[in-house]
Parts: C-alpha cells; structure tokens; sequence
C-alpha cells in the first residue's frame, strides 16, 4: 500500500453545483471524481474529493458556482491510497 | 416542425417547402409568410421575442434567393433595410421593445424617404402601443399598424402588410408579442408571390442620363437652376400622402356579442383573446358584454367601434400596459360612452409581457364589476 | 369543440417534447391544434408547463388557460397552477412514481401512471413524459397511437433521431399501462382520427 | 455505500489549517446564480472582483453593467452597481467618472454588448481616454438570447442565426476589439486574458490589477477581453467548454497584453510569438529536454 | 451679449456673472439658467437649434465647476448623461428630432431607473409633440413636458424643471424650437441654487458594506436567497410612482380673453405668440375670440381648456405641424365643444420650422374663418 | 480702364485647343452649390464623381449620402443617390450592395458623420468586408452645424465647442480611422487623400481609381478618406486653409496608403516615411543637390 | 408700448451687427427689447433680416412680424416682405445708394439716407447698416445718439475690436445725414432714456 | 520686351467665382490674379488670367466652385510680356 502526500483539502457545498465537471478536468493532481448516480438537490451530479489534493486552487478558481472552499494544511500530511 | 422550436435549441435545415397547411409557431409563420410575400431581405438583431423570427429568417431566406443580414445593433437592421428597400426589393426588420426605440430615428425618416418596410413589432406586452401608432420618432409621419390575434391572421396580415406598404410607399408595423412568437399552431402559408420591381427602384443604371433616380427624405427634387432642397414642398406632399393613406387603409376591427351588449370590452391582439374566452363566459351565463377587437391600430377602427358601442352603457378597455389605446377608444366615442380602462401590464421575472394577471378569470371578473355598475349607472 | 391539456413538470422529464409529440399527432390526424410551452429559464429543474388546445374547429381559446378539460402531472413541484385548472368532467393523470401531492377534484377522473419507473425501465428516465402521452391517448383516444408513434419521429430534430426508438418503447409502455378510453375525449360520432382532415 | 476512497468534504479541515480560497468570493453577495453549468462568465466576475478587493478599491468602486448573461450579477455585488442598456456602458461610466473622479469605475460587458450593439462606445471611451476600465467577457456569442453570432464570432463557428457556421463571405470576419482599442491614443492599457484553465485564470487576474492601476494612476482608458465558455451557445457538453474555446475563440482572439506603456503588440504578433515559442518548445524537446 | 450671436460665428469667454438682468438669446438664457438652477454635467451633440444651447454649455459650464461633453453622438450624449445623474449631478442633455429619436431607448428606460434628468427638446417646428408627451420609446413610462413662449419663461420653467425632475426622480422635458434658441430678448437669470446631493446617489462609498447601492432600470433588488431581478414588482412601482407624479405636478396653462369667447385658439410655445397677436387684434375689432396656452403639455392642462371652453362655440387648435396635440384638446373636452385643427407644418428650405404660414395674418384668417361659422354654426 | 496684361477668359480660345477640363465635372449635374467659399468638399466631389465616370462605372454606380455639408451634392448628380441619415451610409450601403452586387456602391460621409456619429457602421462594414467603398471627408470639424468638435479633430485645433483648442486632457485624441479600418480583415484597400493642392488631388484621384477597383473585384471593403479644407469652421481666411491644414490635421492624419493588397502601413509609419524622405532631401541638399 | 423695426439687406451689409447694436443700445437704456435675426445661409448675398421690437414693457410680440412701425431697407434684393411691413404712421429708411425700388406706402415717412456711399467714404462699405442706425436714431429718438455709439463696443466680439472706431464713425455720419426727430418714437412724455431703467 | 511661353488658356466663369484665392495659390506659374475693386454678380473679387498658362489645370482642379474650363493649344504660342 502506498502513500500520498496532501498537502489541503476542499469543502464541497454539493447544492451549489451545476454538474459542469470543469474542475475534474481542472485539478492537477486528478483528486476530483464526479459521483456517479448520486445528484445534488438541484438533480446535478457533484464532485467528491480522493486524497491528495494540494490545495492548488486551481477547482475553486474555475468553478462557475463558486462550490470550494481551498485550505492549506500548515503541515502536508502522507496518507495511504 | 412544431413547438420544439419554443423549447429552445433547435437547429436544423428548413424542408423546402413554404407553403401549405402546417403545424408551426408564429414566429416561423411570419417567417414562412413574409417570404410567400415576396419579401427578399430581412435584417435584425436578437432579442426575444424578436429573435425567434431573426432565425427563421436567417435559415429560410437565403434559400429562397433573398438576403438575411444579422445586423450588428437595430440601428444598423434598419438601415440595411432601408438601403435594399430603395432598390425595390421588398425589405423588412423588427425588433422588441428598445430595438424599435433605437429604430425611431430611421422609422420617421424612412417614411419621409418614401419607402416600403415591413417593421415587425414583437412586443413584451403591449406597452409599446403609443410608440407604433403614433410614430415614436420625430415629426408627424404615420405607420399603418396591424396586430393580429395569432399565427393564422398573423399570415393573413403580413401577406396585407406588403400590399399595403407597397402601395402607399409607407412602412407598415406588424404588432406581435411572446404569445404570437410561441404558440404553435395549425397554418396556411398562401402561395410565393413574385412582385415586380417599381419605377423609383434604384439600380445604378439611371446614372449619366442627365436625370439619374434619387431617393431621399429631403424630397426628390433634383437641383437644376436652383440650388438645395424644397423641403417645404417635400413636407407638404409627404403629408398629402399620409391624408390619402389614412383614407385609403380600411380600418378592420372584428366584433363579438356587440349587438345588445351593455358592456363593450376592447383589446387588440393576444390579450383580447382571454378577453374573448372572458366574455363567451360570460355571455353563457346571460351577460350581455361584447367585444371589439381592432386588428388595425393605425388607422384605429373608430367608426366601427362607435357603431358597435352606440348602445352600450361602459366601453371597457383592455391592453396589458397601463393604458394607452384608451386614448384611441376615448378619441373614437368622444364622450358619447363612458370609457374605463380595465387592463394593466402583466409581468413576470422574463419580463416578456406573459404575466400571471392575463388570465381568462381575471378579465372577467373586471368585466363583471362594470357590468353590475354599467347596469346600476346608466 | 376544443380538448385542452395542461402538463405540468420541472426542466429535464421532456414535458416540451412530450406535449409537441401529441401536437404533431393531432395535426396529423386532422384536428385542430394549438401548443404554447412556457420554462423558467435555463435551469434544470425549473417549472416547465405545456398548454395544448385540441379542436375539431379553427381554435379560439387562448394560448394559456386557467380551466382545462386533461391535465397530465409529471411533478409536483410547481404544479399548483396546474391542478387547478382540471375542471369536472375532465381527466388527471399523475405521475406517481415522483408526485406527492393527492389530486381529489370532485368529478374528475384520476389515472395513476408510475411514469419515471416505467421510462427507467424502458430505458431513460427523461422518457417519463411520453410515457404519460402514451397513456394519455390509451386513456382518452384523443388521437390514434399509430398517430402518436409517427409523431415522434416528425418531431426529434435530427441530431436527436438515435433516441427516437427508445421513445416510442416510452410511448408504447405508457399505452399499455393504462385501461383504455376510460375518459373518451371526443363524443362518439366523432372520429378519433382521419375523417376530420 | 459510499466509495472508502472518498475524502470528507462537507466541513473544514480538523487538522490545522489556512484558507485559502473562500465559495462565494470577495464581494459576491450570494453565490447562487441563474447562468448555465460550465459558464465561465461567473469566473471573470470573481476575478474582477478580487482584483479590486485585493487593490482595496471597494469603497471607491462602481461598476456598470452592459446587458447580457453576466447582467445576472448586476443586483449581486456588494460594490456599487449602475445598470446600463445593452451597448451604452462605456457612456454611462464616462458620466460617472467626470462627475466622481475620485472612483474606480469599471464596466461589465459582453462581445455581444460592446463588440456588436455599442462597439463605438467603447472606441470613442478609449479615444478620450476616460479614466475607465472597460472589460468584455468574449465568448463569441449573444448567450442570453439563445447563441447568435457576434462581432467577434471566428469564422466556421456554428450559431443559431449563422447554423452552417460563420461564413467569410456571406458573414464577414470578426473584429478583435483589442488591437483597435490599442490604437487608439487614449488607451493607456490592453489586454486579453481568458478562464479556461488556472494558468490562464492566473494570468488574467494580474490583467485586471494592472488595468486598474493604470486607471488609478489616471493615466487614461484601460481594457481587459477575458474569453469565457458559453457551452449553452456552443451548443456543446459543459466539460468540453475549456477545449472548444482553446481551439476556436482562442486561436483568433489570442491571450496577452496588447498595450503596455504605450507599447502596442498586435495579435498577430501575439500569434506569431505562440508559434516561436511552441517550436523552440519542440526543438527543445527534440534535443533532449529543456534545461533552463 | 447680444443677437449677434444669432447671427453666426461668435467665440468668446463669457463674462464671469451668471445672473441678473440681461439681454441675450434664448439659448444662453436657457445655458445660464440650467446653470444657476444647479446643473452640473451636459453633454450633446451638435444639431440647430440645439447646437446653440450646447455652444453655451461648453463655454459655461467647465467655468462653474460642471462638465460639459462634447459627446460623439445623441445616444452617448445621453449615457453619458444618464450616468452622472447616477452620482446625483443635476444632469441635463437634449436635442432636436432626429438626435430625441436617437434617444428614446435611453429616456424611456432612465425613466423606471427612476432618475432626474432635464432634457432640452429644441425642436424644428412643432413635430415632435407625440414623442414627447407620450414618449417615443418602450413602454409605459411618461415625461413632465414643459413648453416656454419665450426666453424670459424659459428661464422660470428650468428651474422649474430642475424642481420635478429632482422631486419626482422622472425626466422633465423642456421643449423649445428655433425662435426659442435665436431670439434675444431681456431676462433675468435667479441667482445659483446648491443643491444637495441624494441619498440614492453613487459615489462607491457603500461598497464592502454589505449593502451596496445599485441604480437599475431592472429595479434596485438585491439578491439575497433569491436570483434575478423582481420586475414584475418593479415595472409595477414605477407604474405607482408615475401615476403619483400626474397627480401631483400642476398643470400649467395661461389663458386670454376666454371668458366671453366664442372661438377659444389653443397655442403652445413660439407659435402661441403669434396667435395672440392674431387674437388680440381680432379682440381690438370686438371678435369675441380667446387665447388658451397650455404651458405643462404633459400633464396636460385639461381642467382648465375645459372650464375656459365651456361657454365656447369651436374650439381652435394652431400647432406648427400636422395635427398632435389636437388629440389633447379632444381628449380634454370629450365631445363638449367642436375642436378644429386650425395649424400645418410652417417650413421654409431651412428645415428649422420657421416658415411663411407662422404669421399673425395667417393665423387671424384661420381664426376669422371658424368665428364666422362659430357663429352662424352653434 | 482694363488692365493690359490680363488675357481674356470669357469664351473658348480661337486657336487650335483642346479642352483639357470643363467646368462643371462630369456627373455633377450643376456647377453651383452654397457650400463656403474655399471649401475642400466640392473638390473630393470631383474626384469621386470623375473616378466614377473614367473607371466606366456611371451606369452602375449607387451613392449613398451621410449627412454634413456635402449633402449639398447629392440632389445634384448624375449618378442614382439614395440619401442616408447621419452616420448611417454605411449599413444602408449594404442593404443596396447585398441586394444589387452587380452595382458599385460608394458612401459620401464626413468626418462627424463617419468618425463621430457613425463610428461603428462604418467598422461594422468593414469587418464584414462588404464590397462597397466608403468616402470620408474629413475637415476636422462638423462644417454644417458650424464648425463644432468632432472625433478626428487634432489636439490644439480651436472649435466652436472647444474654444481653447481641443484639450486632450478634456476631450481627449483624435481618432486616425483609416488605421483601425486598415487592421479589420475585410478591408482591402484603405487610403487618406488630400485636396490641398493639385499634387495632393492627382494623388487622391488614383485612390478613388484603386479603391472602386477593389470593389468591382469583389475583393471586399475599400476606403478613401479625404482632407478638404473648412476654412468656416476653422475661422480663418479662406487663402490660408490649405496651409492650415497641412500644419494641423494633414500633421496628424497623414497622407498615403494604409492598406493595399493585405499589407498594412500604420499612419506612424507613413509618418516617419516622410520624415525620413525630408531628412534625406536636406541631407541630399546639403551635399549639393538632388541627382537623380 | 412697442415699436417694431425690420431691417432687411443681403448678407454682407452688417444687418445683424447693426440690428444687435440698437438692441444693446435700448437695452442699455431700460427698455425691453427681442430680436430675432435670420439670414439665408452662408452664402455672400443671400437674404438677411433683423425683427426687432424695443418696449416700454415685457414684450409679447412674436419673434417676426408682418407689421411694423419702422423698417430700414438696405437692398432691394429680398426687400419684399421688409417693404410690405410698414404700417401707416410709421417710418422707412431708404439705402438709396443701393436701393433702386420706390417706396410709397400712404401715410408714411420715408426717409433717404445714401448710406453704402456714407459708409465707403467712412472707411468700409460693410459700415453700411450702422450709418442707418446712426440715422435711425437721430430721425426717432428711439434711444439716445450716446447709448447706440456705447453698444457698439459692447456688441462686437473681441476679436473684431480693432473696427470700434470705424464703427462709431458710420454711426455719426448717419446720425448727420437726417433731420432729428423726424417720427419720434415714443410720445414726448415717455422720456427717450435712463428713466425707464 | 521678353515673351513668355503659351501652352493652354482657360475660361472663367466670373459669376460662378465665390472669391476664396486658392486658385491664385494654386497656378504654377502664377498667371491668375485676384481682381482689385471688382466684385461679381454675387460680390466677390474673382481671378483674372496673366499671359503663361500652361494648361495644368491645377485651377480647376482645386477649384471648389468650378469656376474654370482648361484648353492646352495644339501647339505652344510665345507671347510678349
Ligand atoms: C437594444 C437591445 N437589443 C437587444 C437586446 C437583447 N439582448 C439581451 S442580452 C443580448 C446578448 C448579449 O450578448 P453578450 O453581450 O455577448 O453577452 P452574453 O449573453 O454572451 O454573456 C441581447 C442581444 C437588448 N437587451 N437590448
Ligand atoms: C442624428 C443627427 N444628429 C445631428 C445632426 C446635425 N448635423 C447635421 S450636419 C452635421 C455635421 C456634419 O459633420 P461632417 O459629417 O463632418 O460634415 P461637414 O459638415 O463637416 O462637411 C450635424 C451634426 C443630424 N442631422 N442628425
Ligand atoms: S485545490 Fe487543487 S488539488 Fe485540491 S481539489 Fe482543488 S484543484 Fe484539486
Ligand atoms: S466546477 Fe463547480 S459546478 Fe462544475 S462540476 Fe465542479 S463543482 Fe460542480
Ligand atoms: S448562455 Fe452561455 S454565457 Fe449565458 S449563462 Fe449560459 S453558458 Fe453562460
Ligand atoms: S462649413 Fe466648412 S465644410 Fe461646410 S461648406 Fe463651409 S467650408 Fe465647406
Ligand atoms: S491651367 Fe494651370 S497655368 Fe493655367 S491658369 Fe490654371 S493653374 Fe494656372
Ligand atoms: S478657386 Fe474658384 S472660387 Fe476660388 S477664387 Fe479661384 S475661381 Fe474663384
Ligand atoms: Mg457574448
Ligand atoms: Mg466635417
């Protein structure tokens, strides 16, 4: 089993998302998946997070519908995958 | 096709014919029906419900061998028309509320120019009834101005607009709205016509014949000793025109139930629809109410709603806006019926004039409370 | 004499194309016909309503109505408007595989259909609206189903023609899933189909 | 049952730990927004939102809006909002800057907006060299009226008014309102930026800080064109928006800075950099690798 | 200064004063006064006779601490000017006919963005009396229309003007013409008023705060939970504000020898001078004619032609164009008295509205006309 | 008593002569007009209308009309005239060209009109490469009205509505129109004529040449701005306006050719042509004279 | 009580600088007064007229007239509407240097004044209008020779300073060349100036 | 006595003249002379024709009131001045 660094993490506000997936395709270490049957309030599937994110930004800077929260741990933490 | 269109995206080429009993919107019926005229340019800028038209237009007439220009603003619509108009090419634009603000300058002065235009009105609500009646440009030109109730005398009244904007050199509205653009429905586009080209038309080839052609809204007059315009002439004979036009334009109205009516309602277009559904209900439970639709504004039906209303105790005026052909119900009766506006703009978020106010119920309950004073007052 | 329908839903169960389809069939079959499709804007899961007049003369009703003689629920969300308008002596059909809310209007006849789960089974939830016309045309013989199967194809824009299969199952199983002319639309003498055209 | 790789994400962090990008950005009363999924227009927003937090410009700034999609945020700001008609921002904001100079006055508009209906308010805005930042968010299309062809429209883009795509000929080709505005002599700043990745956002941001700076500095009229995905009026899936746009809009209305310091670089000399670079990329590569 | 600057190029630095009595024209007299109501921002774009106004504002106004732009077009002129009103600037703009055209879309919707503007309507005759009481462009919206017989009264009613516009957050039209604009007469310009800046105004202060101001024709909702604007509401307040606004403005109208009069003229502006030269020397000659000058067109003085015409035979109504504000004077008596349109477009090649048939003895034959048959008539 | 030495010039020479240039130029049917003493507009009318005739086009031709002192012509010609609004020649140009392409269609427009009032019709058109040609006039001011301020009015130059000379600080720059014309792809040919003296009017005559001969090819959208004095509106004696012009708007709008077959020259660059011509003639002089 | 005067010449005579002059100088002594000048383009000889009413109150006439108590020709040349002007008791001026169609209205005093060639011999034909006004002044009394030849520095425009002497000269020469008070302007005890300020 | 050489002569037509000079600037050879104290039917000083026309129709051409017709001899003349 190995490991992976993570550096932050997300906080998702699932009804805030239109399902568009430009932060999938955004995130640099690939950490976004789309859920796959399951859909928010608004009938849209949402993203979930895997381990690993680095807190880049780069998923809260595209998203249209302002759905993250960005944090940074002060401490990058290795978690097993 | 059919009421896919009013769902949103769809984009697909036009089957050939044009002509024929058909399910459609009205937005592709004026389409459909404009091109039957003879119409072979269209120029517009999108907005809704304008738009719907805008891309039948532009999907249809070019494969008729005309010219659809989606024009850069409403400005620049109006003055493409104006420019294939002047080469006798039946030429029509439109727009929605403040495109056809932005259009007043050229639509008072395309007028004095002596041109034919078809001005397609797509109205959100019927707010703009002042602006197309009385002209919202400058100076004292008149538009004749029709306004359908739905798609079918929608077809019926483009194919008049060209003869009458033909004949008369004068551009002539067409009033719609949301209701009209949307609604699908059973059609008969009448065969193409092919008109011909008039002897004002300009095609260059006048040009070295010591009296080449020159169309202008400051008259035609041609310098020869004299120098500059004769705009006093040029008014003057611009408004003889205007004075035969507006006696040679019969006015239509269509009447319902007006014969012993006590209360007389008035709406033109989509609204006296409800209107009518209001007074059939009405009329069902014994209530002697009429209607009066006028189907040309411009020149309003006056005789024919002075007729109808002679014995009538209340005129009852509906438009979904605040009031503005009651001024025209009000010139036609002069005092001779008590006049009460009963209409008021029905809104909703769209802003596209489709409010929850218009609804068969609601007008008929402001009829009702006329009718219970219409017979206590007179 | 005029038929008018009302079908209520939110954006996403294809009320507009549902309500288009049947349009088409009546047009086909010689009836009279009048469609006005409203949507609140671009947002899944907004109000979506489709106004159908059916007539057996040129229509003169209005393009939206307050009173109707069919009202098809596909949701219940944003569907007080339409249960409203059924008037007695009309028909209800409800989508019960997602309405909550009990439609009890005095004289009315109500026909549950378990749309969504049928289209889910057929094959795409989205089918849930042409589930309910097929019904509503076992229901009603408003027009002939042969007519109402053609209509689909007439009315998919051509970038859409691959879902036109699943779309008559849809129609097909929203037929069967219901008794028929239990609310016949048009008296007898009438005829369903042709002779009006 | 849910996916064990599945990190919780419905809280913050327990662990020690520092925000660094907030839901609902600076300013942006409520997140929540009618425009499509995939839009890209709501990201220029918050980019030109933080630039003037971040200059600290919010209790100096007024913002008009143009019509258009973006005009959902006009009643969503906690700056101060002037809504203009479609086309006539660059006007309006000349108003309110002559009678407030002390403000930061921006505009929000749209290809459709300044490129179509009002495209010589804007010129005639840079031409005086209003102390204005004019921003247009360019996705080639009028989106709230359904996706018709623009000004800025690139040629072969299919529109629901141009649906065998915009043909040269019958159509004409679109304008790229930078390199007009950047020659105009009151134009002090130009650029055009894009959201259709993080690196690109990134980018832009700085676009937007330096045309403010240039306005505060009242050196004259300054201009940022943000490309942003309008899948609805592309008539494509939300996802393939950033692609899409990198390959049509993009591949005409080139990213960079068109006037800096009265320095003026074409778009063809943005274009023609791209190539250099991408082949010196590839030499590179063909060589082994780049070592910097 | 003096007529001389009728006459032609005339550049100069005006002297420092801005108020007291002088002679000057028209267009100065209404620069200074505009002025000295507290206008702070014009702008325009160059069109006789409004161009003189202009001429002024752009000597005058930088001097007393205003802008003035020199703007590349109507429709800017007025962005412009919409925009600094939303700082709360006492803003003005105008034009004539064609520019006004131009205009519409913006006057017609920065009237339901509810703000003050005062726009010059310095007209070529009398054309434009339908646009400007009904309002040319979309919608429901109306303007306060206040029309001066001279330079003297132009001064009263900017000020005038000024005051509505502020107290009802509506546009206020002044409408003038070509004679208005060049003809210098004595007048007296009020000494300055400072006038305070409004609660609703921008100035970015309110940033950050939570509570953002926001100026909209779409309403000022601000989202909270909810998205999109509210403008069924908003459509709806606007609609309560004019209708709050008719009732309170006083209509305004000056009326001469009415009390016995058989034949009632019905004059606004410029032209109205002549007819009551007409009517004052048919009254020297015992004709029993009077004179009714409405000064606010819109709203329009109807109470008060009603009580002046009620002893009255025909009522006479001379406008210099084709017959708009007739409809008024119908719709004020309603079938009480006969109305007789007794006006025409007055033109010469100029194209200003300053023609031949605008002449006492003119006039006075159209009045003798209808006094014979008043008499011999009721 | 007469003056000996004037030769009589009151009827055709007896001698064997041949008529090189007659009064009246062709195609404007009546020499007399109210325009201004010293006014350059009649002279780029001239041009126009001789191009028109020597290119053979009379029988095809279509002028459309702005508005500006130069309406004066257009009940006077012996070419079809369809009379625009202000600022709108451009889009009504296209409505005739699009239904008639068989014609050549040319605008008559002047500086307010075009570059003021019009700006973007004009750009409009041009982007979308309509084969017509439009036709400025630009004095710098609008003539008509009497002399007010426009939109290519130079820094400095004293109007009626910028009495101090136009301030950049207020009233900002003037706009070189024939550059952003040159940089839309539609265009083809786009050049700044003069008529301040005879040289400069047999240069301008050939850019009327070339420009309807683009239209005629179908190549696309053709431009001719031409510098016509206005000594009214400049408030000068009428001797002194072509001198005047040379040193205030013929300084800033140069002369020559901005866009021929694709290649573009940017006003600058004409500019520093000259300079350098000039430097190299003093230098040539200098040495000793000019040897070819 | 109101006295109108038209004064009509061709473009070139100085009928507006003249006529702004008289304007200036009634102003200067309390009088109301309007005028209203037009002129027929720009062109060298066109057609220019001045209206102008002077008032012992506010003034109500309109901006032009087809009656006038006094009217001063210049040119013949589109003199017609000028020569129809005149009222019986009142006054005509006559350019006889240049005007070469009789004037014989009944009941009125005309009065020749050759003033082009006054003017020429002054310095400058264009002082034309202001020898009349200089005569005009001494024939009525209308306001006083002092406060026609004060608005002559207050009328022109800075730039055109440099012809204030000429200018008062023509003036002068005009006021010589009649007779005073020939048809006083105002009944002798509504004084000709200062009191009415 | 010098001669100077004729290649061409024009006709003035007086009356059209609105007195602007800028034909004066204009000639070459500077053969057009303002006239002194006499005006036109419409009041204008107009030009008058000195012997050396070259006929290069620089007068008419930038003559804005087309004032002038241009002849060029079939041969040149000398003439005394
Ligand atoms: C004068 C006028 N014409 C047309 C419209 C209709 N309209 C509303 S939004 C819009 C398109 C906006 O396009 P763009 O500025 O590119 O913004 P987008 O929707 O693409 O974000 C149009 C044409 C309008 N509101 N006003
Ligand atoms: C919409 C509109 N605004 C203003 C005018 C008034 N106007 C007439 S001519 C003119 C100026 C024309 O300037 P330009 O085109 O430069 O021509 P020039 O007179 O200098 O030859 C103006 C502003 C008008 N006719 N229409
Ligand atoms: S912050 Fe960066 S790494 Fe983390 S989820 Fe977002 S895009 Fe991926
Ligand atoms: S980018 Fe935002 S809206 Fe789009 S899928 Fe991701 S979280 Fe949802
Ligand atoms: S239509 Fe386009 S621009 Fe408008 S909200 Fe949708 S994606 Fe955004
Ligand atoms: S004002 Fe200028 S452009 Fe107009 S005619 Fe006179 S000189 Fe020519
Ligand atoms: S043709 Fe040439 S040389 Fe002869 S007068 Fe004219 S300008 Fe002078
Ligand atoms: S250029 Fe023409 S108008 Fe001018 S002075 Fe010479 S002849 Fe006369
Ligand atoms: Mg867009
Ligand atoms: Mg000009």
């Amino acid at each position: 089993m190995s490991t992976v660094t993570v550096r932050g993490t997300v906080v998702i506000d699932v009804d805030a998302c239109k399902g568009c997936r430009l932060c999938i395709d955004a995130c640099p270490p690939q950490v976004l998946v789309m859920t796959g049957h399951e859909v928010n309030a608004r009938g849209y599937r949402y993203p979930q997070l895997l381990a690993g994110c680095t807190g880049c930004k780069a998923c809260s800077q595209i998203c249209p519908d302002f759905v993250f929260q960005v944090y940074k741990y002060e401490t990058p933490m290795e978690v097993p995958v | 096709m059919s009421g896919g269109a009013a769902v949103g995206v769809t984009i697909s080429r036009a089957p050939a014919a044009q002509s024929g009993r058909k399910l459609m919107t009205g937005s592709e019926a004026l389409a459909r029906s404009m091109i039957a005229a003879g119409c072979r340019f269209f120029a517009g800028y999108p907005m809704t419900p304008f738009t719907e038209v805008l891309e039948h237009m532009a999907r249809l007439l070019p494969a008729s061998g005309g010219v659809c220009m989606n024009a850069e603003s409403e400005i620049e619509a109006v003055g493409m028309a104006w420019g294939a108009a002047a080469t006798g090419a039946l030429a029509a634009t439109g727009s929605t509320g403040q495109g056809l603000s932005l259009m007043q300058e050229s639509l008072a002065e395309i007028t004095l120019a002596r041109l034919p235009l078809v001005v397609l009105n797509m109205a959100r609500g019927q707010g703009d009834y002042f602006q197309a009646t009385r002209g919202g440009g400058h100076g004292d030109y008149r538009h004749v101005v029709l306004a359908p109730k739905d798609a079918a005398e929608a077809v019926e009244l483009v194919g008049l607009a060209f003869e009458l904007t033909t004949r008369w050199r004068n551009p002539v509205v067409v009033m719609g709205d949301y209701y009209l653009a949307h609604t699908s429905r059973t059609v008969e586009i009448p065969p193409p016509r092919a008109p011909s080209v008039p002897a004002w038309a300009l095609d260059g080839s006048s040009g070295g014949s010591g009296a080449a052609k020159l169309v202008s809204f400051l008259g035609s007059y041609k310098q020869r000793d004299d120098v500059g315009y004769n705009l006093a002439d040029h008014y003057r004979a611009c408004a003889a025109e205007t004075k035969a036009m507006v006696a040679g334009v019969t006015p239509l109205a269509e009447t319902h139930h007006v014969d012993d009516a006590e209360v007389i309602a008035v709406a033109f277009g989509t609204p006296a629809r409800f209107v009518l559904a209001a007074v059939r209900e009405l009329r069902a439970e014994g209530a002697r109410v009429g209607l009066v639709r006028p189907i040309t504004l411009f020149p309003f039906p006056s005789a024919a709603l002075a007729a109808a209303a002679s014995g009538a105790k209340v005129v009852a005026v509906y438009e979904n806006n605040q009031g503005q052909m009651v001024d025209d119900v009000r010139l036609s009766l002069l005092g001779a019926v008590p006049v009460e506006f009963i209409g008021g703009l029905s809104l909703d978020d769209s802003g596209f004039g489709i409010g929850p106010e218009l609804e068969v119920g609601e007008v008929r309950r402001r009829i009702e409370a006329l009718l219970g004073r219409g017979t206590s007052g007179a | 004499m005029e038929r008018e329908l009302v079908m209520s839903g939110i954006g996403g169960q294809g009320v507009q194309l549902a309500s288009s389809v049947l349009a088409t069939a009546a047009f086909a079959e010689g009836l009279e016909v009048q469609l006005f499709g409203s949507y609140g804007g671009m947002m899944r899961g907004g109000a979506t309503e489709a106004a159908v007049v059916f007539g057996t003369d040129a229509i003169e009703a209005p393009p939206t109505m307050s009173s109707a003689w069919s009202v098809i629920l596909l949701h219940h969300e944003h569907s007080a408007h339409a249960r409203a308008c059924v008037r007695p002596g009309g028909i209800v059909m409800v989508n019960t595989s997602v309405v909550d809310v009990p439609v009890d209007t005095p004289g009315v006849t109500v026909v549950d259909v378990p749309a969504t789960d049928i289209a889910s089974e057929v094959g795409h939830p989205m089918a849930a609206s042409l589930v309910m016309a097929g019904a509503y045309v076992a229901a009603t013989s408003l027009v002939s189903l042969e007519a109402l199967t053609a209509a689909v194809a007439a009315t998919l824009p051509p970038y859409r023609a691959q879902h036109r299969e699943l779309n008559e199952r849809a129609l097909a199983a929203g037929a069967d899933a219901v008794g028929r002319d239990l609310v016949p639309a048009w008296p007898s003498e009438a005829p369903a189909s042709g002779a009006r055209a | 049952m849910p996916d064990a790789r599945i990190v919780p994400t419905d809280r913050p962090p327990a662990e020690p730990a520092r925000l660094v990008d907030d839901f609902t950005p600076a300013l942006i009363d409520v997140g929540a927004h009618h425009l499509c999924p995939g839009c890209g227009e709501p990201v220029a927003m918050r980019l030109a939102m933080e630039a003037l937090a971040e200059l600290e410009l919010v209790r100096r700034a007024i913002v008009v809006f143009g019509i258009g999609c973006y005009t959902a945020f006009s009643n969503n700001l906690d700056v101060e909002v002037l809504q203009a008609l479609h086309g006539r921002a660059p006007s309006v904001a000349t108003g309110v800057k002559r009678m407030r100079p002390d403000t930061t006055v921006l505009t929000i508009q749209g290809d459709g907006d300044m490129v179509s209906e009002g495209l010589q308010e804007v010129l005639h805005a840079a031409a005086r060299g209003e102390a204005v930042t004019c921003v247009m968010l360019n996705n080639g299309v009028f989106g709230e009226t359904g996706g018709h062809m623009t000004a800025t429209t690139v040629i072969g883009q299919r529109t629901k008014n141009s649906i065998d795509g915009r043909d040269a000929e019958y159509h004409g080709y679109p304008i790229l309102i930078g390199d007009l505005i950047a020659r105009l002599q009151g134009a002090v700043y130009v650029a055009r930026g894009s959201v259709h990745n993080a690196g690109a956002v990134a980018r832009t941001q700085k676009m937007f800080k330096r045309a403010f700076e240039a306005q505060i500095a009242g050196a004259g009229f300054s201009f940022v064109e943000v490309l942003t995905m309008c899948p609805t009026g592309w008539f494509i899936p939300t996802p393939e928006g950033p692609d899409y746009m990198t390959q049509t809009l993009g591949e005409v209305h080139i990213m960079g800075e068109l006037k800096v310091d009265g320095r003026i670089r074409t778009t063809e000399e943005l274009h023609d950099d791209n190539v250099r670079k991408q082949r010196e990329m590839e030499d590179a590569l063909a060589r082994g690798g780049i070592h910097p």
